[in-house]
């Protein structure tokens, strides 16, 4: 018990004290989850709109992609990135490799079909015929498109903080993409890696805290509206 | 004569390879309630959909008097409402949602205020307007529904089944009030419902649909009382369906045979072979054996009474005279004739009640 | 596009040759998480059912956990396991760390919420009152309790694929715990990681083939069974 | 006299602090059915649960004539049966849904093949014994839930809203052939519903519940026709009910004013003050306003038709007699009289039918 108890008393020092490490990762993490969280909202928003509402042709096919997408291993994504990212690959001239840049497209890849999907199954969710009682009552077709985001804006919420949770705890993509490098791409999860394979049980706990209070909190917020209900 | 209000022609629609309606011809007229029954999956809520312009035809037009054109989208969509099973309120107040039609159409908030007052008064719910719409019980949603419909003054007002998820004492209390309230503002309306009580109360004509087609339309007591096919008379309730054969005619009576008895019909021209011979309930009298017969009635049948249900004002009672005829009789005169199960009473009923439909018009009806 | 197209070919020449490597790491996956979610499925549906059928004082918290554990990070489940192996830790003597127990156990922490939870909620979406009816059919105790999971058998095997498909594509922890030692702890994840480091994209391909093809069929399944409906 | 088949006393179930049941006294004879009525959440569900022995009551003892001792689990569950709402189907055939309470008990397989067959004959619902439980319709789910619990032979058979998820025909149909094998039985049974009509149908006693508590229990025929509350008036259909109070005795009969109209009522000693009075439809005749009057009848008052409504085979007419009264008269009646609104008529109904409820009793009906 000692290694558990020590590092903990440990790590509430090392939070107080705003050891730098702790700081400098926890700040990355955010700053790299924040941004790349945004830009899948701005994508996988409208697009689970136009996947659950308009019918397409190879519109299943996409459906079921995001679906795989949502199952897709991060180190499968890290691979495919890094292949991208490369000295010799296709984007290698942008020289992104072990840069935040990497890391964020990398987490937007993981988290765009988490959001979509999501997305998807709150409009989904609402009454099928609201579409046509909105309709009915005579609204334009913009019109009944925002009545419809308004309905289901908490379950879209929820979808938001699915994605968040799930980058900011991913370790695997991260760390093949951004190399974990000091002061530039060292996050909180890469850093209780090698933290804890050095041994330094109280950095790595202080790290993990933080970690967990932001999880937690995106887990919360995301239950909390399920329970709430989608149901009017 | 002018024509009519909404005019259907050709109306058909597939969905893949499946037709769900096709409908040659429907004409609605300006003020009246059309009723349209039928059994789920007849294809009743599609054709309020595309009468709605909530789906396109596959083929066919659907033509109104207030609207140039067939077909025209958002201007039709803006002349109707309509009201589902469901009550499909939004989030937000239950003012927010009467008012909702009213606000997409950017109707100054003064009148909205003053209108959403109005309406809410005529369906009882002025006490909810603040209520948020989640916290409605299903009668008061539904009522809710039904004036954020009406608010709009429509053209046309289309009703979806708007009963049938309401427990059954909420259900009446509105059944009463909206048949007042329809009355009173003389809307043209068409009513989907697939239970019959409700289309005898509100409907002036009646159609009946099956398998995506109108199988009989005209005024609501003629296909209450004279179904064309065996499945319409099963569903509008003519409880006494036999199968019987056309033997002949007698003193002016067409006589129907029914194994070994024989019926006397009306005698009308063209009838003959294999026929359904259908009495409805409430025109069955009953009368104890030892009693005297009302005279005058040409059907006459001793029985025995196998079963006396109550129905509350009425009783259903049937009667086993070589073949089964259900009666219905108001308890008054169950009690008064001491009416009770193994009596022997006569079952009568009048040739003119007596309703023929060809059997060949099956192959037809069940398509 | 050179380095995904190349890496793609050699992988399936990796795959087909049976790559020392390739093969290894595949076993090890297998043979790790399989008998991971083999100790969750023993624990985790029996503890799932007495938290979905029984009332017993502080069964909230208890299911508060459950579900707190369906969203922990595994680098956090890492920590704590490494911190317990660790030469110096409570249960260091054993000499468990970097070896293959290990990493089972840190799966196993990982893949007990989740296959308790789906258990829970496979029971729950019964419906209520069919307990009563079973019941209230003559049934005892137990009959009724065998009853019960019959009927939720699909969803509770939706439950297994999902607690293996998130431990075989689980990277962070096992790294940890496992250290991705070569012919000892080296799993596909861990390896994909170290290979990618290296630039050798063709084996790392060839293993997230080997991932995907495994994961997706868990998510295949899941997905199924869920669309054929708990429903009766 | 033998004791009663199935004896409750003190019987109250609490959820924390809540009190959902406080039943004093409640006994069911062998072989009858007993219809427990009430609004939703008035503890009629709870109630049929502790007697199945499937929750256990906070106080009270529940004893049956066929079972030594009170409460003994197993021992009553396997003596008892119950239909739920929701058919509650297991996975599987038709077939193993109706053997499963044979299973549990270990029934031999050649015994459970015979009494199969025979209960779903029965019912109906031989040619599905070996379709899948999934893939029944509503109505053939739930009789398949009812031949589940009807081929035990239980001693007591609870009935949980049996109806409350079916469409109407098929409702209607369902309870049809429920009353003809529930009378062939003559098994005991409690049925629970919300439904007036099922329990005028069915019913040998009828019990009111509201708010947890038994309010009233008697002969159906007398809880429909004197309830002893006005929250009972209106949940049996008693349509006309109006505020009054007692003016005092003449001719031997009871003088009620509501407001400027006085109402004769047979005296019976010890009413006074405040009262509600409740007229059934039924018992209130229409004849227009130019024929000859029906004599022996106390009340006669003119009035005005403000409303025909056509609910099959009887209408209900409003008429407005300074006060609004309901009638319900046969349409055969309507047709030969030629009623129609705005038409003068009297409405009239005898001192005997005008039930007297005290308005005091609310407060403990309304608890």
């Amino acid at each position: 018990m000692d290694l558990i108890v020590e590092g903990f008393k440990q790590a509430i020092i090392l939070i107080i004290t705003g050891d730098e490490l702790v700081v400098e990762a926890t700040l990355r993490s955010l700053e790299t989850s924040g941004l790349a969280v945004a830009v899948a909202i701005l994508i996988g928003i409208p697009f689970g709109l136009l996947l659950a509402l308009t019918r397409f042709p190879g519109r299943n096919i996409v459906i079921g992609m995001v679906n795989a997408g949502m199952g897709l291993p991060p180190v499968v994504v890290g691979l495919f990135v890094a292949a991208l990212l490369w000295r010799s690959g296709l984007l290698g001239f942008l020289g992104l490799m072990y840069t935040i840049p990497a890391m964020i497209i990398a987490q937007v890849i993981i988290a765009l079909p988490l959001v979509t999907g999501f997305t998807v199954s709150a409009i989904q969710q609402l009454n099928p015929k609201l579409k046509y009682q909105i309709l009915a009552l005579g609204a334009t077709r913009s019109q009944m498109l925002f009545t419809l985001i308004k309905e289901a804006r908490l379950t879209t919420l929820a979808a938001v903080m699915a994605g968040f949770g799930a980058i900011i705890s991913e370790v695997g993509a991260v760390m093949m993409v951004g190399g974990n490098i000091s002061r530039q791409t060292r996050v909180l999860t890469t850093a209780i890696v090698e933290l804890v394979g050095k041994g330094d049980f109280g950095r790595a706990m202080a790290l993990s805290i933080i970690l967990l209070t932001l999880t937690f909190a995106a887990t919360y917020t995301l239950t909390h509206y399920q329970q709430r209900g989608t149901r009017l | 004569m002018s024509r009519p209000y909404l005019e259907i022609s050709g109306l058909i629609k597939r969905y893949g390879a499946r037709t769900i309606l096709d409908i040659e011809e429907l004409a609605v007229n300006r003020g009246e309630l059309l009723a349209i029954i039928g059994p789920n999956g007849a294809g009743k809520s599609t054709l309020l959909r595309l009468i709605a312009q909530l789906e396109k035809p596959t083929a066919g037009t659907i033509r109104f008097a207030f609207v140039q054109g067939a077909n025209a989208g958002l201007e039709i969509r803006r002349r109707l409402s309509m009201v589902f099973q469901d009550s499909l309120l939004l989030s937000g107040t239950v003012f927010d949602n009467i008012a909702y039609g009213l606000k997409v159409r950017k109707t100054p908030r003064i009148q909205i205020e003053k209108k959403v007052r109005s309406i809410a008064e005529m369906l009882g719910i002025s006490n909810l307007l603040s209520a948020s719409a989640g916290s409605l019980s299903g009668g008061e949603a539904q009522r809710v529904s039904i004036a954020r419909a009406l608010i709009l003054e429509p053209e046309l007002l289309l009703l979806d089944e708007p009963m049938a998820s309401l427990d059954p004492p909420t259900k009446d209390l509105l059944l009463a009030d909206l048949n007042r309230i329809l009355n009173m503002l003389k809307m043209t309306v068409i009513y989907v419902t697939h239970e019959r009580s409700e289309a005898v109360l509100l409907a002036d004509r009646l159609a009946f649909m099956d398998k995506g087609k109108i199988i009989q339309v005209g005024p609501a007591h003629e296909v209450l009382d004279h179904p064309i096919s065996r499945k319409i008379a099963d569903f509008v309730g003519a409880e006494n369906v036999f199968a019987g054969s056309i033997a002949g005619v007698s003193d002016g009576f067409l006589r129907i045979k029914l194994g070994d008895i024989e019926i006397l019909a009306v005698n009308k021209p063209g009838q003959s072979g294999a026929v359904w011979v259908s009495i409805r309930p409430e025109h069955v009298t009953v009368v104890p054996a030892d009693r005297c017969q009302a005279n005058g009635i040409q059907n006459n049948f001793k029985g025995t009474i196998e079963n006396l249900m109550n129905l509350g004002v009425f009783y259903r009672v049937v009667i086993n005279c070589g073949f089964p005829i259900s009666a219905f009789i108001t308890k008054q005169l169950v009690d008064s004739m001491g009416l009770r199960v193994k009596q022997v009473v006569y079952a009568s009923f009048k040739a003119e009640r007596v309703h023929i439909i060809p059997r060949e018009s099956e192959e037809c009806a069940y398509g």
